[in-house]
């Protein structure tokens, strides 16, 4: 069986990409958006792991609320971009600064 | 009794709710009638509470109201000493203050901010009130901040002049100073005591005489404790009381409208200094280093600042500079141990002092605003009643006989003259020269406005004419108290029991004990005046004030050109402004225009370009550029500051 | 060994679509590429014995968030050329900042793997066994105040999305069922009084109206 | 059938919670029908739904710790007391957004449904036993204050807020999810009771465990927006229509003190010395940072945004102590901020009020402010001087209670460098003062609103003044929210 250790590894690997692509992404907001998908799959492969090796569900019923939360965020998210895009006309990352100091 | 004392305080406080608040829905006519009726209703209560506790002989109550707060083992009332100096306090402060509140409605006729300036003078007197009515350390403090809110909150009145802003923050950063000074006296009781209350704390305090601590910066010294705790209580009146050399905000303000100048920078908040040293006067006396310090530095007040009434040509600034010279010798006083005899000068001042710039107020009115005394003159035939008055005020003030001010200020130089701690000689010659340059710079006023050629436009002459009514009731009554209330009181407060027990005098400084068996009469007090020094300086004040103001008004400006040097140092205020302007205003402004003004970037570049002192504001503007308003420097930030959390406290443990 | 082919290859398809998404130019083409993401994804949870979870990933995030993605892709219509500016520019300190927070995680997962209870002994699960059934009973019964709370989560997105974006465009034309079947006799027909004689006047107003 | 029983008798504590969830539901349904124009209703519907909850929650006040749902919800003294004060907050937040919506003509049933979920979030989060209903509750409550930045979609501020605040609050939850899975990974458990008993048993301290902590910590500084995870703060006050920044700064605030004391207090509670650590560092940086930018903000919203930072390094210096009198100093700190944030947004509604459109909430819109409502102007001042810590009003005594217990700790550098913060602080909080009192107005139309919201905005402000003198009266209960301290005495 593989060990536990590699599915951590991986999980922290996606986590990261996930936190990078979004202080890395200067342009568009829906990649961010889809990096923070990304970071909730991380976690979820973290809960999945540790509930196969823990053998309890508990890890699973999580994931099964953080899928559910994270769809509802996926809306609000692309709902709130959809109003940003049609008051500034962009959803450049870099335009959206008119608040700042 | 409390009950009597409690609406004495709140009427005020009522007043000033319902003018500030309601100002609007009341109009101009309500805001002053609630206000008057208010004041004199606490005014009434007052005289009542002081009949009792004075005249009739009631004990001294010292009442806790409630409890407001437990932290740890200190606990901080809320309650009331009403006892024979608090009682006159009292009377004095809300008499004035009636007095003040009804020569504003002439005042401050045409003024938009009319009903605010009511709420705040009545705020004012509330303030005022439970400071000196306080038991607790606490309850001091509050009232001692609040009455200088009130303060900057009238000096900076009109807020549309530059001027008056400066001069209110300038009142505002002495003040700091001071009250610094106040609180770290506090501090050191509470250290020391563990308590805040006043009976805990003079029971205490000749336990703690033996007691020393090593300060700081003074090179591993032993401290007296209760030296250094009168010392910053000392600091803290230096800076209510306008003592030298933080007396610099007086002066500028006078800013504020005349009735402030009289009821507040002159009567009765100044003098809180004084009385709050009375008050601790258990602890004052255990401490001669603090009382040598009040005799040197009152005595410098008193002459200097006496001095520098000769050179002002606006006529509430001479007034002003009065203020600080009689503040000068109330503290001389106390550090006399004449506590008695400082209160006497206090409440007798605060009539006289009243008097002189409501009077000088109602001339500015005639003069339509004009303070300048090189356009007065030869008011005298315009003005009958604020003419006479002023001369009643202008008499009491250099202590003519049979007025008011000289029996206070007459026992005052004489209790000086008696005591035996070091400084005291020096200070009795200090205030023996300023009897005569008060004399001097008294009538040079007088003359100036009242004598002589009529220097002003024709247009200001055809317009001349005495005040209204609401200007000179008040000023008659302050002139019969200002005749009357030496004279009356003067056996009791100074060798009586006027104030029982409420002042504490070691038997060893008991200068006013010593003075008593020769004590004869009010009338004998003024008929041996005429073989003592004090009389005949002033005699000689007015004289000489008579011959270069009014006999040869050409010569004040020779004398002036011939000694230069000397009268550009008076112009300049001993150049005090200049130097806190310099160094530590120039600090403070720094720091605190920055602070204050920081929303405008003009300012901030000015001190980034020019600033070499630190500044908050300056930092303030660095850090927020952090803030950039990106999306993804926030992100970083976030992971930054996970990154570092994580490498602190988990990746150390590996 | 077949089992830890699949991982490694399920892995490092799932590591290299991650790094598609948060760098390839067009939208369009992260997005697909993070359907790539679950779908691995979906596959290491088989090998991990969470089947529905697996086909829920597949079904919910695949089959609507995605494709919800992919809409509001096509329909803001973004312009793709200049959307990777900068990426180049900081890829450097944000690569290090990502691969120090990645190094931090192993070393402490490195150092504490032994701590893991239970670990070694995987309890294999027989055929018949119903993972589905084990989360749903667990769901409806322990888990169930957090049932309801995310059913008002739901709610709560679907209120928001609808409340911002939709708006009602002037212009459109629709049906109105209700309105339609509510129509009555009056709404739909005038019935004009026409004198039978030919009054000029009267003609005249008529024509005007 | 006795199962069925049982559940229900099992949910009885939660009666508050399902309540408002139903209402939440029901009230939706009914704007869907109301005409336009009448979205009065809703909210007056929405306020009787929390009032109702409000009795609820005092009705089945617990004496003793209860729990229900397998552990899933408690219900305790302080979970109860803070549910009190954030549906008090949240019913009078509600008069100000519908007056401040109803003026601006946008008006819309969905705000008032929103804030009923938000507040329900709040609730679960404060009740929650396990991190999994705590990160439910944090999702409910942040979803729907996502939605209410944005929903006014004219407003491009408010559209870039929302999307800040969504961007980041999703990585923050997403970091907090991360921690949550390491300690479920080290400990098997995800109540709190389970995850303390399991690290308490434990022979020697697992990593993973403190690696989870680090991450869990991180979560909840975000939500209370402490530096360095307090950048959404500023940019969120600012862009948020003025009533929406109120309820996002007070309300959650007292949520985001349930949530800590739940997490870090119950759960790790084994962890202390760790958290107190990362807290000791987070309280600084935010009494640092909070303070000296407050200083150089023109807007009045960033300038309370920057202040709330402060308060929080206040309010995590009361945790950091660990005893329970700190946590109740603590708990005192930010009820008594919540009331103070929620008369100073007030004021800022109505204050600097522009004839109907958009918000004047400049600084120098707040001149002479004496001159166009005294009123409101004494008011403002006795929340600014509350909030800098002046003496008499309730802010002293908060910060009082704080520092005292940080002292009796032997932390008095903390306590020190946490006052030398706050005279910083003072400041800015003077220069407001400054500015309604000695300067002319800019303009001077006479400051108009509503009759309710003066009344309830003149109750909060005499509020503070009347804790301010009567300061045990809310100590007292927030002692009572930790037993130990009682016990101690």
């Amino acid at each position: 069986m593989i060990p536990l250790s590699h599915f951590l590894i991986l999980g922290a690997i996606l986590f990261c990409l996930s936190v990078a692509g979004i202080f890395l992404n200067r342009k568009n907001v829906i990649i961010l958006l889809m990096s923070i998908e990304l970071m909730l799959l991380s976690v979820n492969l973290n809960f999945v792991a540790f509930s196969r090796f823990l053998d309890d569900m508990t890890g699973q019923i999580f994931v099964f609320f953080i899928l559910t939360v994270a769809a509802a965020e996926a809306a609000i998210g692309l709902a709130i971009l959809i109003v940003l895009f049609r008051s500034r006309r962009t959803i450049n990352v870099a335009d959206i600064d008119q608040a700042r100091g | 009794m409390i009950q009597v004392t409690l609406w004495a305080v709140l009427a005020p406080l009522i007043g000033a709710v319902i003018a500030g608040i309601g100002g609007r829905a009341i109009g101009r006519v309500g805001a002053h009638r609630v206000t008057i009726v208010l004041v004199a209703i606490s005014t009434i209560l007052s005289i009542i509470a002081w009949y009792r506790i004075v005249v009739a002989g009631h004990p001294p109550i010292d009442h806790t109201l409630y409890l407001w707060g437990v932290v740890g083992d200190l606990e901080i009332p809320i309650g009331f000493l009403i006892d024979e100096l608090s009682v006159t306090m009292m009377v004095i402060v809300t008499s004035v203050s009636l007095m003040v509140h009804i020569y504003t409605i002439g005042y401050m006729k045409d003024d938009p901010g009319y009903q605010r300036f009511f709420s705040y003078i009545s705020l004012f007197t509330f303030a005022m009130l439970t400071l000196v009515m306080s038991n607790n350390f606490i309850q001091l403090f509050f009232g001692w901040e609040a009455v200088g809110v009130v303060s900057y909150l009238l000096i900076g009145f009109w807020f549309d002049r530059e001027s008056a802003i400066r001069a209110n923050l300038k009142a505002f950063l002495v003040n700091r100073v001071g009250d610094f000074g106040f609180l770290l006296g506090i501090a050191c009781l509470l250290a020391f005591t563990g308590s805040l209350r006043y009976d805990e704390v003079f029971a205490m305090a000749p336990a703690l005489q033996g007691q020393t601590i090593s300060l700081p910066l003074t090179g591993g010294a032993e401290w007296s404790v209760l030296t250094v705790a009168c010392l910053c209580l000392f600091i803290g009146a230096m800076g209510k009381s306008a003592q030298f050399p933080l007396h610099v905000w007086l002066p500028d303000s006078m800013e504020g409208p005349t009735p402030i100048s009289a009821l507040i920078h002159a009567a009765t908040m100044v003098t809180a200094g004084i009385f709050m040293v009375a008050r601790m006067s258990p602890l004052f006396e255990l401490s001669e280093t603090a009382l040598s310090t009040m005799l040197i530095i009152g005595a410098i007040t008193a002459l200097f600042m006496g001095l520098l009434g000769l050179v002002q040509h606006d006529i509430k600034r001479v007034v002003a500079y009065s203020t600080l010279s009689q503040l000068g010798y109330m503290t001389t006083g106390l550090g006399a141990s004449a506590y008695a005899a400082s209160i006497f000068h206090l409440g007798t001042h605060a009539f006289f002092k009243a008097l002189l710039f409501l009077g000088a107020g109602s001339v500015i009115i005639a003069m339509h605003h004009e303070q300048d005394m090189r356009r007065m003159g030869g008011l005298k035939r315009y003005m009958p009643i604020t003419w006479i008055t002023a001369l009643i005020g202008t008499l009491a003030l250099i202590g003519t006989p049979g007025f008011a001010g000289f029996f206070s200020k007459e026992s005052l130089i004489e209790a000086v003259h008696h005591s035996q701690l070091p400084g005291s000689t020096f200070a009795w010659v200090c205030i023996l020269a300023g009897v005569f340059v008060t004399a001097l710079y008294s009538f040079r006023m007088y003359f100036l406005v009242f004598h002589g050629k009529e220097r002003m436009d024709e247009h200001t002459r055809s317009h001349l004419r005495e005040s209204p009514a609401v200007v000179t009731i008040p000023l008659i009554f302050l002139a019969i108290a200002s005749l009357l209330a030496g004279g009356l009181f003067a056996e009791s407060i100074l060798y009586g029991t006027f104030f029982g027990q409420s002042m504490m005098v070691m038997p060893e400084h008991d200068v006013l004990g010593e003075m008593a068996p020769a004590w004869g009469g009010a009338g004998a007090m003024m008929l041996h005046s005429f073989v003592t020094a004090p009389f005949w300086l002033a005699v000689l004040g007015v004289v000489v004030a008579w011959y270069l103001w009014l006999h040869r008004p050409d010569l004040p400006a020779r004398i002036a050109a011939r000694f230069s040097s000397l009268h550009n140092l008076l112009i300049h205020k001993y150049h005090f402004d200049d130097l806190y302007e310099n160094i530590l205003t120039a600090l403070g402004r720094r720091i605190g225009s920055g602070l204050w003004r920081v929303g405008d970037m003009r300012l901030i570049d000015g001190l980034l370009v020019n600033g070499s002192a630190f500044s908050v504001g300056r930092l303030a503007k660095v850090i927020r550029k952090i803030q950039s308003g990106f999306l993804y420097h926030y992100a970083f930030a976030m992971i930054i500051g996970l990154v570092l959390l994580v490498s602190f406290f988990v990746i150390v443990r590996l | 060994m077949f089992i830890s082919f699949v991982f490694y290859t399920l892995a490092a398809v799932l590591v290299a679509s991650a790094i598609m998404v948060i760098s390839a130019r067009n939208p369009v083409h992260c997005a697909l590429f993070l359907v790539m993401a679950f779908f691995s994804s979906a596959g290491i949870w088989l090998l991990l014995e969470a089947e529905f979870l697996a086909i829920v990933l597949v079904l919910v995030y695949v089959g609507a968030v995605m494709v919800l993605f992919l809409f509001v892709v096509m329909m803001l219509d973004i312009n793709l050329a200049p959307l990777r500016e900068g990426f180049a520019r900081y890829l450097p300190i944000g690569a290090l900042v990502a691969a120090v927070v990645v190094i931090e995680i192993v070393l402490v997962i490195g150092a504490s793997d032994i701590d893991l209870p239970a670990v070694g002994d995987i309890v294999y699960r027989d055929a018949d066994y119903s993972n589905t059934k084990e989360l749903g009973t667990l769901l409806y019964t322990v888990h169930l105040y957090a049932f309801e709370l995310a059913a008002a989560i739901l709610l709560v997105a679907i209120v928001a999305a609808i409340a911002l974006t939709m708006r009602r465009r002037s212009g459109t034309k629709s049906q109105d069922p209700s309105r339609q079947v509510a129509v009555k006799r009056e709404d739909r027909i005038r019935i004009v009084s026409m004198p039978s004689s030919s009054d000029p006047e009267h003609e005249s107003s008529e024509r005007r109206r | 059938m006795n199962a069925v029983h049982s559940l229900w008798l099992s949910s009885l504590p939660a009666l508050a919670e399902f309540f408002l969830l139903a209402a939440g539901c029901t009230i939706l349904v009914i704007d869907a029908f109301l005409d336009k124009g009448r979205e009065a209703i809703t909210c007056r519907l929405s306020q009787l739904a929390l009032v109702v909850t409000l009795a609820l929650v005092v009705a089945l006040f617990p004496d003793a710790r209860i729990t229900a749902f397998d552990g899933s919800f408690v219900s305790d003294v302080m979970g109860g007391l803070l549910k009190i004060f954030i549906l008090l907050i949240v019913i009078v937040g509600l008069f100000y957004l519908q007056a401040y919506l109803d003026e601006r003509g946008q008006a819309r049933g969905e705000y008032f449904v929103l804030v009923l979920f938000g507040s329900l979030g709040m609730l679960v989060m404060v009740s929650a036993g396990s991190f999994l209903t705590l990160y439910l509750g944090l999702e409910l409550l942040s979803l729907s204050l996502y939605a209410l930045v944005a929903l006014n979609r004219e407003s491009p501020l408010a559209c870039e807020a929302a999307m800040k605040y969504f961007v980041l609050g999703a990585l923050a939850s997403g970091i907090l999810l991360y921690g949550i899975s390491m300690i479920y990974g080290s400990t098997g458990r995800i109540d709190f009771a389970g995850v303390s008993s399991a690290i308490g048993d434990a022979s020697s301290l697992s990593l993973i465990t403190l690696l989870g902590l680090v991450f869990v910590v991180v979560g909840i500084a975000f939500k209370f927006g402490a530096v360095p995870f307090h950048m959404w703060v500023p940019d969120v006050y600012e862009g948020a229509p003025a009533p929406i920044t109120m309820l996002i700064a007070t309300a959650p605030k007292i949520a985001a003190f349930g949530m800590l004391i739940r997490a870090l207090g119950e759960g790790l509670e084994f962890l202390f010395i760790d958290w107190m650590q990362m807290l000791t560092f987070l309280a600084i940086a935010s009494l640092a940072i909070g303070n000296v930018v407050a200083i150089a903000q023109t807007n009045m919203k960033r300038m309370l945004a920057y202040s709330a930072i402060a308060h929080v390094g206040f309010i995590f210096i009361g945790l950091l102590t660990g005893t329970p009198g700190g946590k109740a100093a603590s708990m005192f700190y930010v009820i008594s901020y919540a009331l103070m944030a929620l008369g100073a947004f007030g004021m800022v509604i109505w204050l600097g009020r522009k004839d109907g459109v958009g918000e004047a909430d400049r600084i120098d819109d707040l001149k002479g402010i004496i001159e166009r409502n005294p009123w409101f102007a004494l008011m403002m001042l006795f929340l600014m001087l509350s909030m800098a810590g002046v003496p008499p009003f309730v802010g002293f005594w908060a910060k009082l209670a704080v520092l005292s217990e940080a002292v009796d700790v032997g932390m008095t550098w903390l306590a020190v460098t946490a006052v030398i913060f706050s005279v910083i602080g003072l400041f800015y909080y003077l220069r407001v003062v400054g500015l309604m009192f000695f300067h002319a107005p800019e303009r001077s139309a006479p400051i108009v609103a509503p009759n309710t919201v003066r009344l309830v905005l003149s109750i909060n402000a005499l509020a503070i003044v009347a804790f301010g003198f009567y300061p045990d009266l809310l100590m007292d209960i927030c002692v009572r929210a930790f037993p130990g301290l009682m016990a101690g005495q």
